[in-house]
C-alpha cells in the first residue's frame, strides 16, 4: 500500500463536500469551514504578493528611489497615488474618517463606468450589429445580383438568425406595453430566448457530468487504486 | 587538392552571380565553409524581394512602422528559406543596416514595432536561400531588395478605425441623456410591468409572514464589474423595503470593495426609512473572494437558516446553479438578475423570476421610479428601434446586393 | 399517490445516485469509443495543422484545477502536437493557476514516448511566462509590448534573455494563438482585445459552458475554431491523433447523459399523464 | 463636500476613459492599464477589510459560544495556516514544493474541484424539474436543450454509425441549433445588455445613479 497523506486529506475533502448532496453533516460543515477559512487566506496572500507587493511596491520604490539618489521623475511615482488610495480604503477602519474611503471608490466606478461603456458598446453592440447584417439568401454573387439559394440550410438559418435578433429585441422594449403586432413579436422573441436557454443547458448538461468525471477519476484511480497498490 | 579546387569553383561561381546580378548585392555566406570544406557548392542566388512599400502605423502611438513586400520570384516550392527585414537611420552616424525581424517564407509583411517617433528610416528586405553543401551542411545565401522611401513613425490623435463607434456613442448617449431631460421637466413615461420585479414586493412581505431572513447575493465579481454596480444598487432598493417591513436582511459578499459599497447602501436604505438603530453593519459580511468557497459557505447558510427569499443580483459565474438549486431544494421565493449570458438558463430553471440581461440595468430605474431614471429606459429603446431599423435596412441592402452596407459598421483591427 | 404522482414529486437524492452510477460505472469499464470531429473543432485543427514549422504559437491558460477535466485533455493534445511539429509556444496565462497547468500538459508532453527523440528545449521552442494579474488588462499591454506585462518567465529569467522570445514585441509577430479557457477572463477578452483591436488568429477551447457564448465569434470569423468541452477535447485528440482520457471517458458522459434523458422523458409522461406539476417556470414567462 | 468630491471623481474619470478609447496618442494609450494596475492595489488594500471583517465575525461566534461555535474555530485555524504558509514563503509563495504549495494541492483544489463538481448533480435535478412540456415556450425550451444534448454525446456514432451512415443527423441537428436559433438569442440579449451597460454607465458619470456612494454627508 502506497500511503500518501496528502491523497487521503484530498479524498476526506472531497467526500465530504459529496456528503452535502444527502443532507447537511458535520462533515461537511468541517469541510465547508476549512475551504471558507483556506480559500480567504489563499486570496488574501495572493493579493498581497502578486498585487501589493509586484505591483506597488515594484513600481513605486524604483520610482522613489531614482527621486531621491537622483532627483529623477519616473513614471512609476504616478502609483504612489495608487497607494494612497489604496490607504485611503483602508480608513474604513477608523470610524471618523471612513467618509474618504468614497474617493477611491469613486474612482473604481468611473473607470469601471467608462471603460464598460465602450467595451460593452463595440463587442456587444456595434459588432453584433455588424454580424447582423448579412444577404438572407446565400452569398451575394460577384456580380452584384443575387446569387440563388446555395444552401437550403444556411438561407433558412440566416433568416432565423434575422427574425431572432429581431423578436427578442422587440421583447426588451420597456417603454411599450406588449400587445396586439408588437405583442406577437415579442411573444416570438420569448420563444427564440428559449431555445437559447434550453440549448445552453443542454450543452452544459455535458460539461457538467466532465467535471464529476474527474473527481471520480481522483477517487477511483488515484485514491482507492493506490490503497490498493 | 580537392580544397582548392572547391574553393576556386565557389570563387568563379560567386563572381559570375555577382556579375548577373545588376542592381542586387548578392552574399553568400561562408562562415559554415570552413567547416565543411569538402562540399561541392552551387549555390543558387534567389531573385530578390520586389518593391519595398512603407508607412507609419496608422492609429496608433507611433513607435511603429509597417513593411510591405512583393514576393521574391523564387519565393514557391519552398526555395526561399525566410525574409530578413533590416532597417537604417538616415541621418545618423552609424548608417549600415540592421536586421530588425524575421518573415517566414510566403509573408509579405511585418510591422517594426522599435521604430522610434521622428527618426527618418529606409528599410530593405533580405531573401534568403539555403543551398545545400556536398557533406550536407547548411549554406545561407542573402539577396537584397532595393531600399525602400524614408519613412517616420508618428503618433495619431484620433483612431479613425473607431469612428463608428463614436458615431453609436455619440447617438444613443445623446437620445438617453434626452429623454433623462425630458423626464426631469415632468414628461410622462410609461414603462412596462417586468414580472421579476413586480415580485420584490411580495417576495419581500413573503418574508416578513414568514419570520424569516432575506438574503441577497450581489453576484461574485468585483466592483470593477458593472452588473456588481447594478446589484448593489438594486440592493438598496430591496434594503430600503426590508427596513420598511423590519425583516432581517443578510448580505454575504465576496469581494471586500463590494462589502465596503453595500454597507453604504443598505446603511442609507435603513436611515432613509427612519430606522437607523436597526442598521448593522455585519448586515453586509465577507466571507471569501474565492468562487467556490462563497458557494459552499452560502450553502450551508441556506440550508442551516432557510431564508424565506433569496435574491441573486449582479454578475455570475458557475457558482449560479449551486446556489440556486440549493435555494430551491428549501422552498425559498428566488429571484435572479445577471447579464451573465451562460448563467441565464440556470436562473431560469431554478429561480421563480429572472431578470434577463437588459432587465437587470433597468431594475433599479424601475423600482425606484424616479423619472430621470425611467427616462434613461426610454432612451434605451428608442436606441433599440433605431439598431433595428438599421438591421433592418442592411439586411435589404445587403440581400439584394446593390451596396455593402455591413461594412459602414465594420471595426478595422488596428 | 399513483406512481406517477410519485415520479412527479421524486426526491432529487435519487436523481443524484443514479447519475453517480451512470458515470461511475462506464468508467471502471474503460472502453474506447469511436467519434467524429465536428466542424467546429475542424477549423481549429485546420489551422492549427497548416502553421509553418517555426511558428510562434501563443497559448494562454486560462483556467484553474476545478476546470481541468474539461480542459486539459485539449490542452495536452495541443501542447504534444506542437512539440512534434516544431511550432514555437510561448506560454502564459490570465488566471493565477494557469501557467501551473499549463506546466503539467508540458511534462505529460514530454513524457510521451513520440516525444523521446525529439529535444525539446527551454527558452528556445517555448518558454512560460506565468500568471500576470490584471486581466483584459495584461492583453491590452501585450497589444503594445510583451515585454510590459511579462517582464520575467516563471522561472525567473529575464525576457529580453530568452531566445524564443527575441523580434517578439508584441501581437504582430504571433502566427496563432490558442486560448483555453474557463470563464473570466478568457476568450471574450482575448476576442475583445486581441482579436477585435490586434488582428490576432485566435482558436478556442472552452468549457462547455463557455462554448455558446464564443459561437457568435466563431460565426463571426473572430475565432477560427472551438473545441467545446470535453467532446471538444476528445475530438481534437482524435484530430492530432493522440487519443487520451476525453476519448475513454466519453462513454461515461454518453451514459449520464442518457440517465439525465431518460429522467426528462419520465418526468414529461408523468407530467402528461397526471396532468399537473408545478414549475418554476410558469409563474415567469 | 464629503459627496461632491467623489461625484466629480467619477464623471472626469469615467469621461476620461471614454475618450481614451478614440486616441491612441500618448498619454490615453496607457490609461487602461494604469486603471487596471491601480484597481488592484485598491482591491488588494480592501482585502484586509474583509478579512479582519471574516475572523471578527468568526471570533464573536467563538466567543459567545454561538450554534456550530466549533467550525468557526476551523475557519480561523484553517485561515492562519495559509496565511502564515504564504507569507512565510516569500514571492515564491507558489513555487511547487512549498508548503502554501502542499495546502493549495492537496485542500484547495480538491475543495474547490468537488464543489465545480456537484453542480453535474445539481444540473441534472433542475433539468428533471424545468424541462417540462407545460406550454409553447417551456416545450421549445425542452426540445432545444434535448435535442443539443443527444447531438453532443455518442448517440450518432452509437445509433446511426452501424446503419452505414456517413451523415451524423443529431450533431448536424445540434449544431444547426447553436449556430442559428441559439446564436439570434444571444444576439438579442447581447445587444440588449450592450444598451443597457451604456445606459447604466451614463447614468454614473453624470452623477444620476449615486447610490453607491450611500447617503449622509
Amino acid at each position: 500500500m502506497n500511503f500518501d497523506i496528502g491523497i487521503w486529506i484530498a479524498a476526506f475533502l472531497t467526500l465530504g463536500i459529496m456528503s452535502f448532496l444527502y443532507k447537511d453533516n458535520p462533515w461537511y460543515k468541517i469541510s465547508e469551514a476549512i475551504f471558507i477559512g483556506l480559500s480567504a487566506g489563499y486570496w488574501f496572500v495572493s493579493l498581497f504578493w502578486q498585487n501589493l507587493v509586484s505591483k506597488l511596491w515594484d513600481n513605486l520604490w524604483p520610482a522613489l528611489d531614482a527621486l531621491f539618489t537622483r532627483g529623477e521623475f519616473t513614471g512609476g511615482l504616478l502609483y504612489l497615488i495608487a497607494g494612497i488610495l489604496g490607504l485611503m480604503m483602508l480608513m474604513r477602519l477608523v470610524p471618523q474618517i471612513g467618509w474618504i474611503s468614497r474617493w477611491p471608490l469613486a474612482l473604481v466606478v468611473g473607470a469601471t463606468a467608462g471603460l464598460q461603456f465602450i467595451n460593452y458598446l463595440v463587442s456587444n453592440g456595434v459588432i453584433q450589429v455588424y454580424n447582423t447584417i448579412t444577404p438572407l439568401f446565400g452569398p451575394v454573387s460577384e456580380a452584384g445580383g443575387i446569387a440563388p439559394v446555395t444552401d437550403v440550410w444556411h438561407g433558412l438559418g440566416n433568416a432565423l438568425i434575422l427574425v431572432g435578433t429581431f423578436t427578442g429585441l422587440v421583447y426588451f422594449f420597456f417603454s411599450k406595453e406588449h400587445k396586439g403586432f408588437f405583442g406577437g413579436a415579442a411573444r416570438v422573441g420569448t420563444w427564440f430566448l428559449m431555445i437559447t436557454f434550453g440549448a445552453s443547458f443542454g450543452y452544459t448538461v455535458m460539461s457538467r457530468m466532465s467535471l464529476l468525471i474527474g473527481r471520480l477519476d481522483f477517487l477511483v484511480n488515484t485514491w482507492i487504486t493506490g490503497i490498493f497498490t | 587538392m580537392i580544397r582548392i579546387a572547391v574553393t576556386t569553383l565557389l570563387i568563379i561561381a560567386v563572381t559570375c552571380a555577382l556579375a548577373s546580378a545588376q542592381e542586387d548585392t548578392i552574399q553568400v555566406v561562408t562562415d559554415t565553409l570552413s567547416d565543411s570544406a569538402l562540399a561541392v557548392i552551387q549555390p543558387e542566388v534567389p531573385s530578390p524581394a520586389g518593391k519595398v512599400l512603407v508607412n507609419d502605423t496608422p492609429n496608433d502611438n507611433g513607435g511603429s512602422v509597417q513593411i510591405n513586400w512583393t514576393a521574391s520570384a523564387d519565393d514557391t516550392d519552398g526555395r526561399i528559406e525566410r525574409y530578413e527585414i533590416e532597417r537604417k537611420e538616415v541621418n545618423a552616424s552609424d548608417d549600415t543596416y540592421k536586421v530588425i525581424g524575421d518573415a517566414t517564407a510566403g509573408q509579405t509583411r511585418i510591422t517594426d514595432n522599435y521604430a522610434e517617433n521622428g527618426v527618418e528610416y529606409v528599410y530593405r528586405v533580405v531573401a534568403v536561400s539555403l543551398a545545400q553543401a556536398g557533406d550536407g551542411e547548411m549554406l545561407e545565401v542573402k539577396s537584397y531588395s532595393e531600399s525602400s522611401a524614408i519613412v517616420k513613425a508618428s503618433a495619431q490623435w484620433f483612431n479613425t478605425n473607431r469612428t463608428v463607434v463614436l458615431i453609436f456613442a455619440l447617438v444613443i448617449g445623446s437620445l438617453i441623456v434626452n429623454y433623462i431631460s425630458q423626464a426631469r421637466k415632468g414628461k410622462d413615461l410609461f414603462i412596462r410591468k417586468i414580472a421579476g420585479l413586480e415580485a420584490v414586493d411580495e417576495a419581500v412581505g413573503r418574508a416578513t409572514e414568514m419570520g424569516k431572513k432575506i438574503y441577497y447575493v450581489p453576484g461574485t465579481q468585483d466592483m470593477e464589474n458593472i452588473q456588481t454596480i447594478a446589484g448593489v444598487t438594486i440592493l438598496g432598493r430591496v434594503a430600503r423595503l426590508a427596513a420598511q417591513y423590519e425583516t432581517d436582511l443578510d448580505v454575504p459578499v465576496s469581494r471586500s470593495l463590494v462589502m465596503v459599497t453595500a454597507r453604504e447602501i443598505v446603511k442609507e436604505a435603513y436611515m432613509n426609512v427612519g430606522r437607523p438603530d436597526a442598521f448593522h453593519e455585519d448586515t453586509v459580511h465577507y466571507l471569501t473572494d474565492d468562487q467556490f468557497g462563497y458557494a459552499a459557505a452560502i450553502d450551508g447558510m441556506v440550508v442551516r437558516e432557510k431564508p424565506a427569499t433569496i435574491f441573486y443580483m449582479g454578475a455570475f459565474y458557475a457558482e449560479s446553479l449551486i446556489l440556486a438549486e440549493t435555494g430551491n431544494s428549501i422552498g425559498a421565493i428566488q429571484i435572479a438578475g445577471t447579464a451573465m449570458p451562460a448563467q441565464l438558463p440556470f436562473f431560469v430553471a431554478a429561480c421563480d423570476y429572472t431578470l434577463i440581461g437588459e432587465e437587470l440595468f433597468a431594475a433599479s430605474a424601475y423600482l425606484s421610479k424616479e423619472p430621470k431614471l425611467l427616462g434613461s429606459l426610454k432612451g434605451q429603446d428608442i436606441s433599440k428601434g433605431l439598431i433595428l431599423a438599421v438591421i433592418a435596412i442592411g439586411v435589404i441592402i445587403q440581400t439584394l446586393g446593390v451596396y455593402d452596407f455591413a461594412s459602414l459598421f465594420r471595426i478595422a483591427a488596428d | 399517490m399513483g406512481f406517477w404522482d410519485k415520479m412527479l414529486a421524486i426526491d432529487r437524492r435519487w436523481i443524484f445516485l443514479f447519475v453517480g452510477l451512470s458515470l461511475l460505472i462506464p468508467m471502471s469499464l474503460g472502453i474506447e469509443t469511436k467519434l467524429s470531429i465536428s466542424p467546429e473543432t475542424a477549423g481549429l485543427f485546420d489551422v492549427y495543422e497548416n502553421l509553418p514549422p517555426g511558428s510562434k504559437v501563443l497559448m494562454s491558460f486560462d483556467y484553474d484545477p476545478p476546470s481541468a477535466p474539461e480542459l486539459q485533455p485539449m490542452a495536452d493534445a495541443a501542447v504534444k502536437y506542437a512539440f512534434m511539429h516544431d511550432l514555437k509556444l510561448i506560454i502564459m496565462g490570465l488566471w493565477p493557476q494557469g501557467p501551473l497547468q499549463a506546466e503539467i500538459s508540458i511534462q505529460r508532453a514530454l513524457d510521451s514516448p513520440e516525444l523521446k527523440d525529439k529535444e525539446v528545449e527551454y527558452g528556445v521552442d517555448y518558454v512560460n511566462l506565468g500568471f500576470q494579474a490584471g486581466n483584459e488588462f495584461v492583453i491590452q499591454r501585450m497589444g503594445s509590448d510583451f515585454r510590459e506585462a511579462f517582464a520575467m518567465d516563471i522561472r525567473g529569467n529575464r525576457y529580453e534573455d530568452i531566445p524564443i522570445l527575441k523580434n517578439v514585441k508584441n501581437f504582430s509577430n504571433i502566427d496563432f494563438a490558442f486560448n483555453f479557457s474557463a470563464g473570466y477572463p478568457g476568450t471574450v477578452e482575448w476576442v475583445q482585445v486581441a482579436v477585435d483591436r490586434y488582428d490576432v488568429v485566435l482558436g478556442a477551447g472552452n468549457t462547455a459552458v463557455q462554448a455558446p457564448l464564443a459561437y457568435p465569434y466563431l460565426g463571426a470569423g473572430q475565432l477560427v475554431g472551438l473545441l467545446g468541452g470535453m467532446r471538444g477535447g476528445a475530438e481534437f485528440e482524435v484530430a492530432t491523433g493522440f487519443s487520451a482520457k476525453a476519448t475513454v471517458f466519453m462513454l461515461s458522459q454518453t451514459f449520464a447523459h442518457a440517465i439525465v434523458i431518460l429522467f426528462i422523458i419520465v418526468g414529461n409522461v408523468a407530467y402528461a399523464i397526471t396532468g399537473r406539476g408545478k414549475s418554476k417556470l410558469e409563474a415567469d414567462r | 463636500m464629503r459627496r461632491e468630491i467623489p461625484l466629480i471623481i467619477t464623471a472626469v474619470v469615467g469621461i476620461a476613459f471614454v475618450i481614451q478609447y478614440f486616441i491612441p496618442h500618448s498619454p490615453f494609450d496607457r490609461f487602461e492599464q494604469l486603471f487596471s494596475d491601480w484597481f488592484f492595489i485598491i482591491a488588494a488594500c480592501a482585502i484586509w477589510l474583509g478579512a479582519l471583517n471574516l475572523l471578527k465575525l468568526s471570533i464573536i461566534k467563538v466567543q459567545r459560544q454561538k450554534k456550530d461555535w466549533q467550525y468557526s474555530v476551523i475557519v480561523i485555524v484553517s485561515w492562519l495556516t495559509m496565511a502564515i504558509a504564504g507569507f512565510a514563503g516569500g514571492r515564491g509563495f507558489q513555487t511547487p514544493g512549498t508548503a502554501f504549495d502542499w495546502l493549495y494541492v492537496n485542500i484547495y483544489t480538491p475543495l474547490s474541484a468537488t464543489m465545480f463538481a456537484i453542480l453535474a448533480f445539481f444540473v441534472a435535478s433542475a433539468s428533471y424539474r424545468a424541462f417540462r412540456a407545460r406550454n409553447v415556450q417551456a416545450t421549445l425550451l425542452l426540445v432545444a436543450g434535448f435535442l443539443v444534448m443527444m447531438g453532443r454525446v455518442l448517440f450518432d456514432d452509437i445509433f446511426f454509425a452501424p446503419l452505414g451512415w456517413d451523415f451524423q443527423p443529431l450533431s448536424e441537428i445540434s449544431s444547426f441549433i447553436m449556430n442559428y436559433p441559439n446564436l439570434a438569442g444571444q444576439r438579442a440579449i447581447m445587444i440588449g445588455i450592450a444598451l443597457g451597460t451604456v445606459s447604466t454607465a451614463l447614468r454614473i458619470m453624470l452623477g444620476i445613479e449615486r447610490s453607491y456612494l450611500g447617503g449622509g454627508d
